[in-house]
């Protein structure tokens, strides 16, 4: 393994993207960034520009709007860049699943993009904490 | 000139996607236009494929911080429709639940509130706190958000009265806590130059836009559901409405800083008060008719409507989130500011836009015609080059 | 000839400039960040995190906004760095080599230097094309304008008290023998008057409106990626050094040539330091326009009368 | 509580109520024609003061019907002003030039349903995603959009 993937899984600055999602999921991001879990730990930062992003947090079920956003997003982040599905909605849409304004699912949006996913309505901090350090893994299996 | 800064719809600022064009001459907003829509998910829509039962999972998940102000507001307007009577034991523990939810999410906004403000150690601070009052409702209900406690008729769960000892220790740590929080931010004169006399939403603008909750309390206009339409055990426990007249930012922050010290008062009263008895009044069937239903959220009143026409499944359900009704009046609140206060500003009515968009997009544009992608680009261009010859390149 | 100019060169690139003031930046900005996460009851980043950002960002891809200047764009950051790297160079120079290190008039490029990494923000903030990176560049011009005023004017206080010396190596013998110019009255007041201009420059809350990422999404940095967004990181941290110190050289007596009196001088600079970090967790970031107000209204008279002071000589 | 309510609501209204139900103390349905519906809004919102909540657009077996909901707070009564048509394309009195507040939910009635709002001041078609077509609108019986939208990729 390299010196830059070495930093890359120690320094994961991540951009959180919510596309449609209840909110639940947007919190316990942003929970992983207070005291009690305090991701910083580890080198996560919470970015405000997608340029300084290494992996995207993908929350929500993708409305038609949302998810061409989310796209674009993905086409403007610096590579290499991780995504992670944030709750059941990113992953399959969830309760939501055949409603009128929904769209294609994330993984298809993105395909081959999603790095890990992370169940749960809304998952807890650690269950995200979790995912985004096997999603890291995966680039030191490469 | 006038440059428009895109705020969202994925912006730091909002930890949900929402776009906002701040027209600004200089660092001054002449005109502001929202645009939602990203968040929308058809619940309405999808709530007429479920039964009784089921949509308060659905409408739960219309917004996470006010996943227990929907169903309630839900419940309460299917118990309306069917005249169904409620058992005390129910009533208190919808009260708590509501409560405990109501302290977490003015927390949430006080610690987003001094993000926003660049203020970070607020924002650590307050969210340290707010971790127990999920604690609590994770031991009493079983989940952090979402607690599915609700049902039409009583609740889904009675509370563990062994725990209450503990819950209430954790209050009193709360009450000391919040108390520290209310000096802090009273006594901060850099708070005072920040907020005061920022966003101005005169009573008379509150009442044209139907504005609710803290935001309207803050405008000297004491609306409050829990007190003027009694639900829940809120007639049955001693409390007051909070409500301050300063009609700016500073208000509507002190606002829910004391009402979550009201909070603890009513969690500490209900849980002393509770007795042991039925959670569930057992409802069979739900008769044709129409019922309506609101509750005080976080952030004002959730209103809901609900028509059956006898079968398990409503054939209409409309759900009205505060957030609709207290965003637009951004427009009365952020022009003329600088753009540097619209972010508080707009911060200042605790949009939930999750809650907004169940069903709803809107632009609060002025009429007059968004400018599209290449004008954008061409106007900040036209900032760049001035700011060069500014600079005397 | 050579050998003059390989030294130069060593100097420059090796110690105290390039490599020992960046290995120092990012130490320090490792103690920002841990000591605001102890404030915040957090534990904060390993040590090493600083170098490994630096390192990941010069190994991810560097985007280019289509329509900016290119030239400008990624010229920018390397003109922030070659200030800092020069003004680092010659502030440790003369803190290291007293007297014989300086030359005349050094203080006052010596304050040119230092603008450089702020010049660099709003040029490649400007260059990026977009509305938000614009207001960024924009707001950290105003905000130069408003510090830059009393900080040269607190200049003025040891050049005063020294009797017109202009150059850093002077100065410092001229401290050693006298004492520092902060143990006087008017030191003390310019002391006072340049750490809110300290906190501007370097960028820290509550002064951060060019940055504020609530606000303006990084603003002038926003469509930075890669290897330039590194050497902007490392620009900062490399001030977190250079700023602090060449106050603590020009007005609070510098290193000295002993043992102790190092430890001493790094015990001031370490003091300065926190107080800065501390200022930053404990105040929210204030308006664009009271900032300015701030800087030429209090801040200014405050400096006016260590001018004023040091020219009645107490 | 809801008595003297009442009592004031007949009396101001007078000929305009088509049907009055009083559901129950806290709830109370007034059914006025379309062509009244700006008079009845005016003497409901302005002069009895009371607070408008929202709307409640729907289809219903022949037609369609717009529920307006008003709250007077100091009576703990919630006033619902129903208007109805049996039109295939239902069209009413907007009532945003009276209630500021009005304007978002029209506009979402008019994206959703297909209801039409005379005298909106910005009735802008923005609901949904821009590709969305024109002519189908999702809250209406069944499910109009099947076929008729394309999937984004």
């Amino acid at each position: 393994m390299g010196l830059k993937l070495k930093a890359l899984t120690k320094s994961p600055w991540v951009f959180h993207v919510s596309a449609g999602s209840c909110n639940n999921c947007d919190i316990e991001i942003l929970d992983c960034l207070c005291p009690r879990f305090d991701i910083e730990r580890f080198g996560a930062l919470l970015v405000g520009s997608v340029r300084h992003a290494d992996a995207l947090l993908v929350t929500g079920a993708m409305n038609r709007k949302s998810a061409m956003r989310v796209k674009k997003l993905y086409d403007q982040a610096p590579k290499p860049c991780l995504v992670l599905a944030i709750g059941t909605c990113a992953c399959d849409q969830g309760i939501f699943r055949g409603s009128y304004a929904l769209t294609t699912p994330l993984d298809e949006l993105l395909p081959g993009a999603v790095t890990a996913y992370v169940p749960g309505c809304p998952p807890k901090p650690e269950a995200i904490i979790s995912g985004l350090v096997k999603a890291l893994q995966t680039l030191q299996d490469k | 000139m006038t440059t428009i800064v895109p705020i969202g719809p994925f912006h730091p600022l909002l930890e949900e996607p929402e776009l906002f064009r701040l027209h600004v001459d200089g660092e001054t907003v002449v005109d502001i236009e929202v645009e939602i829509g990203w968040n929308h998910r058809g619940i309405e829509k999808i709530c007429e494929t479920k039964t009784f039962d089921q949509v308060p999972f659905v409408v739960e998940r219309i917004c996470g911080i006010c996943s227990a102000c929907h169903p309630t507001a839900y419940v309460q307007a299917v118990e309306d429709l069917a005249d169904i009577e409620v058992p005390e034991r129910a009533l208190y523990i919808r009260s708590v639940i509501t409560e405990l939810e109501r302290l977490h999410s003015h927390l949430l906004w006080l610690g987003l509130a001094g993000h926003f403000l660049g203020y970070n150690t607020v924002f650590m601070w307050a969210w340290k706190y707010r971790e127990p009052v999920l604690d609590i409702c994770e031991e009493l209900t079983g989940n952090r958000n979402n607690y599915a406690m609700l049902k039409v008729g009583g609740v889904r769960r009675d509370l563990d009265e062994s725990l209450f000892p503990s819950v209430l220790e954790r209050m009193d740590d709360l009450d000391k806590h919040l108390n520290m929080l209310v000096g802090a931010v009273t006594d901060d004169p850099v708070l005072h130059a920040r907020l005061k006399g920022v966003g101005i939403l005169t009573p008379e603008a509150a009442r044209a836009y139907g504005a609710l909750g803290p935001t309207v309390r803050a405008s000297g206009i004491p609306i409050d559901v829990r007190r003027d339409h009694p639900y829940a055990a809120y007639d049955l426990v001693d409390w007051d409405v909070i409500s301050v007249d300063s009609c700016d930012v500073y208000g509507r922050a002190v606002v829910r800083l004391l009402e979550c010290l009201e909070s603890v008062k009513i969690i500490r009263r209900c849980l002393d008060q509770m007795r042991p008895g039925e959670i569930d009044s057992g409802v069979k069937e739900i008769p044709p008719g129409e019922g309506i239903g609101h509750a005080e959220a976080p952030r004002g009143e959730t209103f809901h409507y609900v028509r059956s026409d006898g079968t398990n499944r409503p054939i209409r359900h409309k759900a009205r989130a505060p957030t609709y009704m207290n965003l637009p009046t951004c427009r009365a609140t952020t022009v003329g500011e600088s753009i540097t206060d619209a972010t508080i500003i707009l911060a200042s009515v605790d949009p939930c836009y999750s809650c907004t968009e169940r069903m709803g997009v809107y632009d609060a544009s002025t009429g007059q015609k968004a400018l599209d992608g290449k004008q954008l680009i061409k106007l900040s261009q036209e900032k760049t080059r001035q700011l060069r010859e500014e600079m005397g390149e | 000839m050579t050998a003059n100019f390989f030294i130069a060169l060593l100097r420059f690139l090796i110690f105290p400039g390039l490599l020992f003031t960046a290995v120092v930046g990012l130490v320090m900005s490792w103690l920002d960040r841990k000591v605001t996460a102890r404030v915040q009851w957090r534990v904060g980043p390993p040590f090493l995190q600083p170098f490994y950002d630096i390192v990941k960002l010069l190994g991810k891809e560097v985007i280019v906004p289509a329509g900016g200047s290119r030239m400008a764009f990624l010229g920018a950051p390397l003109v922030g760095l070659a200030g800092a790297t020069l003004a680092a160079t010659l502030i440790g120079t003369a803190a290291i080599y007293g007297g014989g290190g300086g030359f005349r008039g050094d203080i006052i490029i010596l304050l040119y230097l230092l603008v450089l990494p702020s010049l660099a923000v709003i040029l490649g903030g400007a260059a990026s094309k977009n509305p938000l990176a614009s207001v960024g560049a924009s707001r950290e011009m105003k905000l130069l304008m408003g510090y830059e005023l009393p900080f040269i004017l607190v200049m003025l206080v040891p050049i005063i008290q020294s009797g017109g010396m202009l150059s850093l190596g002077n100065l410092l013998s001229f401290q050693a023998q006298h004492g520092s110019f902060a143990a006087s009255l008017s030191g003390v007041v310019a002391l006072v008057a340049v750490l809110p201009c300290l906190q501007a420059k370097l960028a820290l809350v509550p002064f951060d409106q060019a940055e504020a990422e609530t606000e303006i999404m990084g603003g002038a940095l926003i469509e930075y990626s890669g290897a330039p967004l590194a050497v902007f990181k490392l620009t900062k941290a490399m001030m977190l050094f250079t700023a602090p110190m060449f106050l603590v050289v020009v007005l609070w007596g510098g290193f000295g040539q002993t043992l102790g009196s190092a430890l001493l001088g790094i015990g001031k600079y370490v003091a300065l330091l926190v107080l800065v970090i501390l200022l930053r967790n404990t105040n929210p970031r204030v308006k664009i326009k009271h900032a300015v107000r701030f800087f030429w209204g209090p801040v200014t008279a405050l400096a006016l009368i260590a001018v004023l002071l040091a020219l009645v000589g107490v | 509580m809801s008595e003297k309510l009442v009592h004031d609501l007949t009396a101001r209204l007078g000929a305009m109520i088509r049907e009055l139900s009083v559901k129950n103390e806290r709830r109370v349905y007034v059914e006025v024609a379309p062509d009244d519906l700006r008079q009845a809004v005016r003497v409901i919102f302005e002069e009895m003061g009371a607070r408008y909540a929202t709307a409640t657009g729907m289809q219903v077996q022949d037609g369609f019907e717009v529920l307006h909901h008003f709250v007077f707070d100091s009576q703990r009564v919630v006033v619902s002003l129903r208007v109805s048509t049996e039109s295939e394309e239902p069209e009413f009195d907007s009532i945003t030039p009276l209630i500021t507040g009005a304007e978002f939910i029209e506009r979402e009635m008019r994206d959703l349903l297909g209801i039409q709002f005379k005298g909106h001041p910005n009735p802008k078609r923005l609901i949904l995603s821009d590709d969305w077509p024109d002519d189908v609108y999702p809250l209406r019986r069944g499910r109009p959009w099947e076929g008729k939208v394309r999937k984004q990729v």
